[in-house]
């Protein structure tokens, strides 16, 4: 850790935010400041408004109160100019969005040039472009094929892409909201390790995570938000994981953990299934799910999970092998099919795949079970017994929501997070497949998410979770497989694995070879 | 069968293709321009009328043909400006903008028309485009009576589709709009105006959209007609998805259209007598289905057509 | 009892004005009106789902005399005029009339249409001649096959190519489909639509004008013409609703040439001295009603 | 500056009066063509608001072109509801035309309590069979279907005219390309004698009821709209999509052949290949002036048309051209589409000074 560069200059000064959408006030009188070379984090919990403030820095929303200054060329601090991302980009604040900003369906090069180069000119100057990002991907550690479509990149590629976007623009200031939600362990070291290089020529950097062991571990200082409100600002040595849970929730969080308790019966068999080729498809993959376990899925995201998640969701067929639930064939089930079976699937994007933004929370919250007798009589709804229902969810589950009748877009991740565990484990499933149940959410969702997924376990339902995040496999599986490059591994108990080499297996190397 | 085949071997079949296919050329890449940007223009029949009546009646009151050409663009980019309005800032449905666009553009040219020739019954004419004859270029080989036998405006088009094609793949512009159709918060992050392209698109697309009317009355007649457009704008509108949004692939879209008519028009007097003269006109559209059918799985398209985009809205 | 001048006249067309066709009456009744006649108010572009409606509201406004074409809303126009039995009709159809306030008229320019076939088939050097349509309906037929017939009186070998472009109005594609018959060898075309003389002015051959005369505009390209005048059947309506005789009869014959409803017309210079004679000692014999002229509805068929 | 906030749920208030706004606006706009053909803008008025509602005559008419309007604009709404983009609704209409009256022009010989069902039927059937093609390419095939279903329009039109043309002219009809007459059993009752209001009027409206109790209160709605939604999250939560978006389909198509069917059975008695003056397309503007509401689509159809009829009915009076009618039909399209806006949004009008003001 360098130390904390306190008489560096301002680079960036939030005066006094208040930013509110209708009657929900997003920032309150939130003040901030960040000086040169220093990595600011940003904690709090979902809906805190970190993204919101983040958003009002870059131009993308009008604060309603309070300004943001940043150094003129005589080098003391003035005014932006609100609601104009140009201004911003002018005054060297670079921007990585939590949901990446690049156009699909041009080049990295392409992207990094967008809005450099006047309109209005007929040259575009690639090869000097290009030069000058050369070097910078030398100097930063950061290497993108530049002239690879962003469709045909990873995610951490794509994290580079928008970093280098905002070198190349000279940035005195890196935002990046939540880089590391969607990077595997490895990436977000070589991600944290770039940082700190930037820092130390010069850069100042804000960055938002949830994830308090990288917060302590990549900041100078940090800043917790909650409901709005800035609650605490203070350098990073001396703080610690329970203290800054504290101050982001308000109480103290419980950790669950899992007991030990003897696992069941075989419930689901996967038998040599395979796909096509391609991206993300699995060959031969073999996969038996005892009841009251929790199987842990480990691997770089694009290795074969999304696709397993698919076949187990029943929005695909495996090409070959076969699929069994307590002796029944689900092979070629439909998603019905696999709901009426008794599998639950948490998807792994819930705002893509979870939710039906515009409609209700009750709406969302019996969108599975519709078609079951509880929810229509002739195929008419009772909305009754469907917003009684929704009313329970809400209270059990603690869906902070304006009532069973708010449009679920309106949500933020956790809660949105909480609709899709309220509908899919009320049911009591045998089976529940967790695909990144807890990526962006904050320390208390994410606890939520373990406590329930603990409770399906002890009541004998098979679990299995694939997630990017070591920690938690290590804490919640019984057992841990590998999938890379579309192969499962077989799984192990999670007593005999350790982290270090769980980590080198998902980037490839064999078990001796880790070992 | 061999019948067929002098058709597809003589020079003025495919002078034909080429003229037919002209107002086609300027529809589709006006088109293109739009849904690049990622607005669907179904203004495009009504933006042909307007096109092909300010056009006529600029050169009938004495602008000139080029004057006529010009007074057709403008005319174009009012009705692309309204509907650019509709669609991006306000962020209405494209398909009933569009359609709206229509509905007015055409009735404003017909008022306007009927207003201002209240009592003609026969239409008035200009004199029209004539064809060029460049000297020396006119005498090459197969190319030189196909391209030299043109209007200006076929030339103007083809052009067209050459400066389109280079400004999107070679121009900052040209990368600002393919971005902001693709994902107009990659163009916002990076400081530029999505609101600012989206709609000069639409109003450069429209004016191009115009041209292919006042081909119409300036270039391929003299004289503007009622309902003369003919559906021609929404054949436009397949073409794009067909050409998968490429300028070089909507020219040869265009051209196999015209060719195709051209075809069927001569086919006609062939074997009209044996099958309804339906079957002929139904073929290109049935046949843009079909291309349509075999491309769309590799189709590129702009991700963020159809989608209005709001600042700060979740 | 008699109605006092100047009559009120309503017209009711389903295209606009400038369509060949529907200009002729709008040109009869526009006269009247010059003369003092008839006032005149006119609806164009009338949708077939509105003909009805617009029938009626003249009607209720107390016209005098609806003009219209009931083509594609007879039983509609039929029905409209029986409950307004002090309102005279009279309708383009191609069918009788209606009693006791529905008269008809059709352009019955079959005997101009056969002369200026015989101009030009005695012209045609290539013998073939190109011909473009609208729409094969009677009205196009019975003139094209007319046309047809007297070419072949006076040139057996003459070959016709017949293409329709279901339209009424695309002069460009009427132009393309002529253009086409230009490249298979036709050395004359008659011009049904607009666009066709087009065509053959722009490549140098001759046309037959239909309906209206265009030679102005198409100078040293109009061979001949069938004329259409619907001066005599709308006159003839005009008188009969001023004396109080409108009958529900068939105005068709007032377009006969012999009533000066249908007249032909042919350039000498360019059909030369000996088949404009010929011509018109057929017109003569057809107004002295010793040649009859067939009435043929059906489509006509390329013979090539 | 202009921003946008979202607003909901609209008030009913503001649900009357923005509309209102805006149909007024849209005739003051409409007064510059008007004062331009030399006309007084009050008598304009005045002769078009007893055009559309002067009389019973004038009264029926305008809800005899609504008629086939509520039929397409819902036809629009439900499909546009699922997003299924039917620009198809032209062509559909033709098809249940067709169907019409091939059953019903001789085909089946029954008294009218069987024929007149099978009739709506089959014009019903044939739409919806229309659409299914579209709706097949796009779910199997991912083509896209807004022009699938614009290209059909063109392809079933001159389908129409070759049957018109071809076996099913009318030997009757003096060469003319239309259909052989419906038989009486096969028609449409009329609602009121001498009118030409018939029970074309009366399917329109229990249809809308019929798309709003099915979209607010089943299951099947219920899918529909989690599939206009989002059609991945429905996916992903059982909703059968494709199931989903072939039902829409077929009802879709379904709604715009029975305008089709009306228009034949109820109105014109026989077919002819210019049936419709633009229904198709009309129905979509519908649709959207009422926010794909079905029970809005009534009084969006009632709107058009009485614009249109009364507009129509103005220039006639007047001597204007009539293509003054189209014109401001579309310029009241137009301000209506922007009062939408102000319905789902709260505008604000930010000048930069008052950003800066706010921050102190
Ligand atoms: N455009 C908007 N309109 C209405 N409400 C909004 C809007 N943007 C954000 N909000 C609300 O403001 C609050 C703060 O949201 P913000 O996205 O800043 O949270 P966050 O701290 O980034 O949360 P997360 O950890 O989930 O990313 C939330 O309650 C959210 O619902
Ligand atoms: N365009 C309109 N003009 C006048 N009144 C309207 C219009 N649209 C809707 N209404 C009125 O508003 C009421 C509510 O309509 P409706 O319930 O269909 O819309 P909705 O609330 O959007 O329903 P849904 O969620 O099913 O679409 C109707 O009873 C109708 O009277
Ligand atoms: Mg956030
Ligand atoms: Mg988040």
């Amino acid at each position: 850790m360098n130390a904390n560069p306190n008489d560096a200059p301002l680079v960036l000064k939030l005066d006094k935010i208040t930013k509110r959408f209708g009657a929900l006030t997003a920032n309150g009188d939130v003040s901030l400041d960040l000086r040169q070379g220093e990595i600011l984090a940003l904690l709090g919990e979902n809906g805190a408004g970190k993204t919101t403030l983040m958003n009002i820095l870059f131009g993308h929303y009008v604060a309603d109160e309070g300004t943001v200054e940043v150094p003129g060329t005589d080098g003391s601090l003035q005014q932006l100019e609100p609601g104009s991302p140009n201004a911003a980009l002018e005054a060297g604040i670079g921007m990585v969005h939590q949901h990446f900003t690049l156009a699909e369906n041009l080049s990295a090069l392409e992207n990094i040039l967008l809005g450099t180069e006047a309109l209005t000119s007929f040259k575009s100057s690639r090869a000097k472009a290009r030069q000058k990002l050369e070097s910078l991907m030398e100097r930063s550690g950061l290497s993108v094929d530049l002239n690879a479509r962003i469709s045909d990149l990873s995610v951490g590629e794509k994290q580079r892409v928008e970093i280098l976007k905002a070198l190349y623009r000279d940035a005195r200031v890196l935002v990046l909201d939540e880089p590391t939600a969607v990077l595997t362990p490895q990436e977000s070291e070589s991600l944290f390790s770039t940082l700190q290089k930037l820092a130390s020529e010069g850069l100042g950097i804000i960055f938002i995570s949830h994830k308090l062991d990288e917060v302590l571990s990549a900041s100078h200082r940090i800043a917790v938000l909650r409901g709005g409100r800035k609650v605490s600002d203070q350098p990073t040595e001396g703080c610690n994981k329970r203290q800054l849970a504290e101050l982001m929730v308000g109480k103290t969080v419980p950790e669950s953990n899992r007991d030990s308790k003897e696992a069941g019966a075989p419930l689901f068999v996967l038998q040599n299934v395979s796909t096509g080729q391609g991206r993300d498809a699995i060959t031969n993959i073999d996969l038996e799910l005892l009841s009251g376990e929790i199987l842990g899925i480990a691997g770089v995201s694009g290795n074969g999970q999304g696709t397993l998640a698919k076949l187990i969701s029943g929005l695909a067929t495996p090409q070959s092998g076969s699929i069994v639930l307590n002796g029944a064939p689900l092979t070629t089930a439909s998603a019905r099919q696999m709901i009426d079976a008794g599998i639950a699937r948490i998807p792994e994007d819930r705002h893509k795949d979870g939710i039906v933004g515009p409609m209700t929370v009750a709406e969302n919250l019996a969108i599975e079970t519709i078609r079951k007798p509880e929810n229509h009589r002739f195929g008419f709804l009772k909305f009754g017994a469907i917003a009684e229902r929704a009313r329970e969810a809400i209270t059990s589950y603690d869906i902070r929501c304006q009532g069973d009748k708010a449009p679920a877009r309106l949500l933020s991740g956790g809660n949105i997070q909480k609709i899709v565990l309220a509908r899919t484990l009320d049911a009591s499933p045998v089976v529940v497949l967790a695909a990144q149940p807890s990526r962006g959410l904050d320390v208390g969702a994410t606890a939520d998410v373990h406590r329930r997924l603990l409770e399906a376990r002890a009541r004998g339902a098979g679990v299995i979770l694939i997630s990017e995040d070591l920690d938690e496999l290590m804490r919640l599986s019984d057992r841990i497989a590998v999938i890379h490059r579309g192969v499962l591994s077989e799984p192990e108990k999670t007593e005999s694995v350790d982290r270090g080499t769980l980590g080198l297996r998902m980037a490839g190397q064999s078990k001796e070879q880790a070992a | 069968m061999s019948d067929i085949f002098d058709i597809l071997l003589s020079i003025n079949f495919w002078n034909a293709a080429l003229r037919i296919s002209t107002p086609l050329i300027f529809g589709v890449i006006g088109a293109l321009v739009c849904e690049r940007a990622g607005v669907l223009n179904l203004g495009i029949e009504g933006i042909f009328t307007a096109g092909a009546m300010a056009g006529w009646m600029a050169v009938w009151l004495g602008a000139g043909l080029w004057g006529g050409v010009l007074v057709a663009a403008l005319a174009g980019a009012f009705f692309g400006l309204i509907h650019a309005i509709l669609t991006v800032p306000l962020g209405l449905s494209q398909h009933v903008s569009g359609i709206g666009v229509t509905l007015f553009a055409t009735a404003l040219s017909y008022f306007t028309y009927r207003t201002a020739l209240p009592d003609v019954s026969s239409p008035p004419r200009i004199e029209a485009f004539k064809a060029i004859d460049v000297p020396g270029l006119s005498d090459l080989p197969i190319v030189g009576p196909i391209l030299f036998q043109q209007t200006p405006m076929t030339i103007l088009a083809l052009v067209i589709v050459a400066v389109t094609a280079f400004v999107l793949y070679r121009t900052p512009l040209g990368l600002a709009i393919r971005a902001v159709g693709d994902n107009p918060s990659a163009v916002e992050s990076q400081g530029l105006s999505v609101y600012g392209l989206r709609i000069g698109a639409v109003v450069v697309g429209s004016s191009l959209m115009a041209l292919g009317g006042a081909f119409l009355t300036m270039s391929a007649f003299d004289a503007f007609f009622f309902g003369m457009v003919n559906g021609r704008g929404w054949i436009c509108i397949a073409l794009t998805v067909f050409a998968s949004w490429k300028p070089g692939k909507a020219l040869i879209g265009a051209l196999l259209f015209g060719a195709f008519d051209a075809f069927q028009v001569r086919l006609q007097t062939e074997i009209g007598t044996i099958i309804p003269g339906q079957i002929f006109l139904m073929l290109p559209y049935i046949l843009s289905i079909a291309a349509l059918v075999l491309v769309a799985r590799k189709a590129d398209y702009p991700r963020a057509l159809l989608v209005p985009y709001f600042r700060g809205q979740r | 009892l008699a109605a006092e001048k100047p009559i009120k006249v309503a017209a009711i067309y389903t295209v606009p004005v400038e369509q060949q066709w529907v200009s002729r009456i709008h040109k009869a009744l526009t006269a009247a009106k010059e003369r003092g006649d008839v006032t005149y108010t006119f609806s164009e572009n009338v949708a077939n789902t509105d003909y009805e409606r617009v029938m009626r509201e003249y009607a209720e406004q107390g016209m005098d005399l609806v003009v219209g074409e009931a083509f594609a809303v007879e039983r509609a126009a039929r029905k409209v005029a029986a409950e307004y039995p002090d309102t005279a009709f009279l309708m383009g159809s191609s069918f009788g009339p209606s009693k006791p306030n529905f008269a008809v008229f059709d352009n019955f320019i079959h005997e101009p249409s056969y002369l200026t076939g015989m101009i030009a088939g005695a012209k045609t050097e290539s013998n073939i001649i190109g011909m473009v349509g609208g729409y094969a309906i009677p009205e196009v037929n019975r003139l094209m096959n007319a046309f047809m017939e007297g070419a072949l009186a006076v040139n057996p070998d003459v070959k016709f190519l017949v293409t329709f472009i279901n339209s009424w109005y695309d002069p460009p594609k009427a132009k393309e489909s002529a253009f086409a018959m230009i490249d298979k060898g036709a050395d004359i075309l008659y011009a049904e639509r607009f666009g066709v003389s087009d065509a053959a002015k722009e490549k140098g051959i001759l046309a037959i004008g239909n309906v209206i005369d265009t030679s102005a505009d198409y100078p040293g390209t109009i061979l001949a013409s069938a004329l259409w005048h619907m001066e005599p059947s709308i006159d003839k309506a005009i008188d009969a609703v001023l004396s109080d005789s409108f009958e529900a009869s068939d105005y068709g014959p007032y377009s006969f040439m012999s009533y000066g409803g249908g007249s032909f017309v042919a350039d000498e210079a360019l059909a030369g001295a000996e088949a404009v004679a010929a011509a018109k000692e057929t017109e003569a014999e057809i107004l002295d009603g010793l040649f009859r002229v067939n009435i043929n509805d059906s489509e006509p068929k390329s013979t090539m | 500056m202009i921003r946008f906030e979202p607003r909901e749920p609209a008030s009913l208030k503001r649900l009357i009066l923005i509309p209102t706004i805006a149909a007024v606006t849209a005739l003051i706009l409409a007064s510059i063509p008007i004062a331009a053909a030399g006309l007084s803008v009050f008598e304009a008025y005045w002769l078009m608001a007893t055009g559309a509602f002067g009389s019973l005559f004038t009264f029926t008419e305008m809800l005899t072109r609504a008629t086939p309007l509520i039929l397409t604009g819902l036809a629009a709404a439900l499909a546009f509801r699922a997003k299924l983009w039917n620009i198809g609704a032209e062509g559909q209409l033709y098809a249940g035309a067709l169907a019409a009256v091939a059953v019903g022009s001789g085909w089946i010989d029954a008294p009218t309590y069987v024929l007149l069902p099978i009739v709506v039927f089959s014009g019903a059937l044939a739409g919806g069979l229309v659409m299914l093609g579209p709706t097949l390419l796009k779910t199997r095939l991912g083509v896209d279907e807004v022009v699938t279903t614009l290209l059909l329009n063109f392809i079933i039109i001159l389908f129409v005219q070759m049957m018109l043309e071809g076996p099913m002219k009318d030997p009757m009809g003096m060469g003319w390309p239309q259909s052989e007459p419906m038989l009486d059993a096969a028609a449409l009752p009329k609602l009121l004698p001498r009118m030409r209001i018939h029970a074309g009027l009366i399917i329109a409206l229990i249809s809308a009821l019929g798309i709003y109790i099915l979209l607010k209160r089943t299951v099947w709605g219920f899918e529909i709209r989690a599939v206009g939604e989002n059609a991945n999250a429905a996916r992903h939560a059982g909703v059968p999509v494709t199931g989903t978006f072939i039902k829409v389909g077929l009802l879709s198509g379904a709604l715009a052949g029975l305008a089709g069917v009306g228009e034949v059975a109820g109105l014109k008695g026989y077919l002819t290949a210019d049936l419709s003056p633009g229904f198709g397309y009309s129905g979509i503007v519908v649709a959207m002036l009422a926010g794909l509401s079905p029970i809005g689509v009534i009084f969006a159809a009632l709107f058009i048309a009485s614009i249109f009829v009364g507009a129509d009915s103005m220039s006639r009076a007047t001597g204007v051209s009539n293509y003054l009618a189209d014109l401001i039909v579309a310029m009241s399209l137009i301000c209506v589409l922007i009062s939408g806006i102000f319905l789902r949004f709260k505008v604000r009008f930010i000048g930069r000074k008052s950003v800066e003001g706010a921050g102190k």
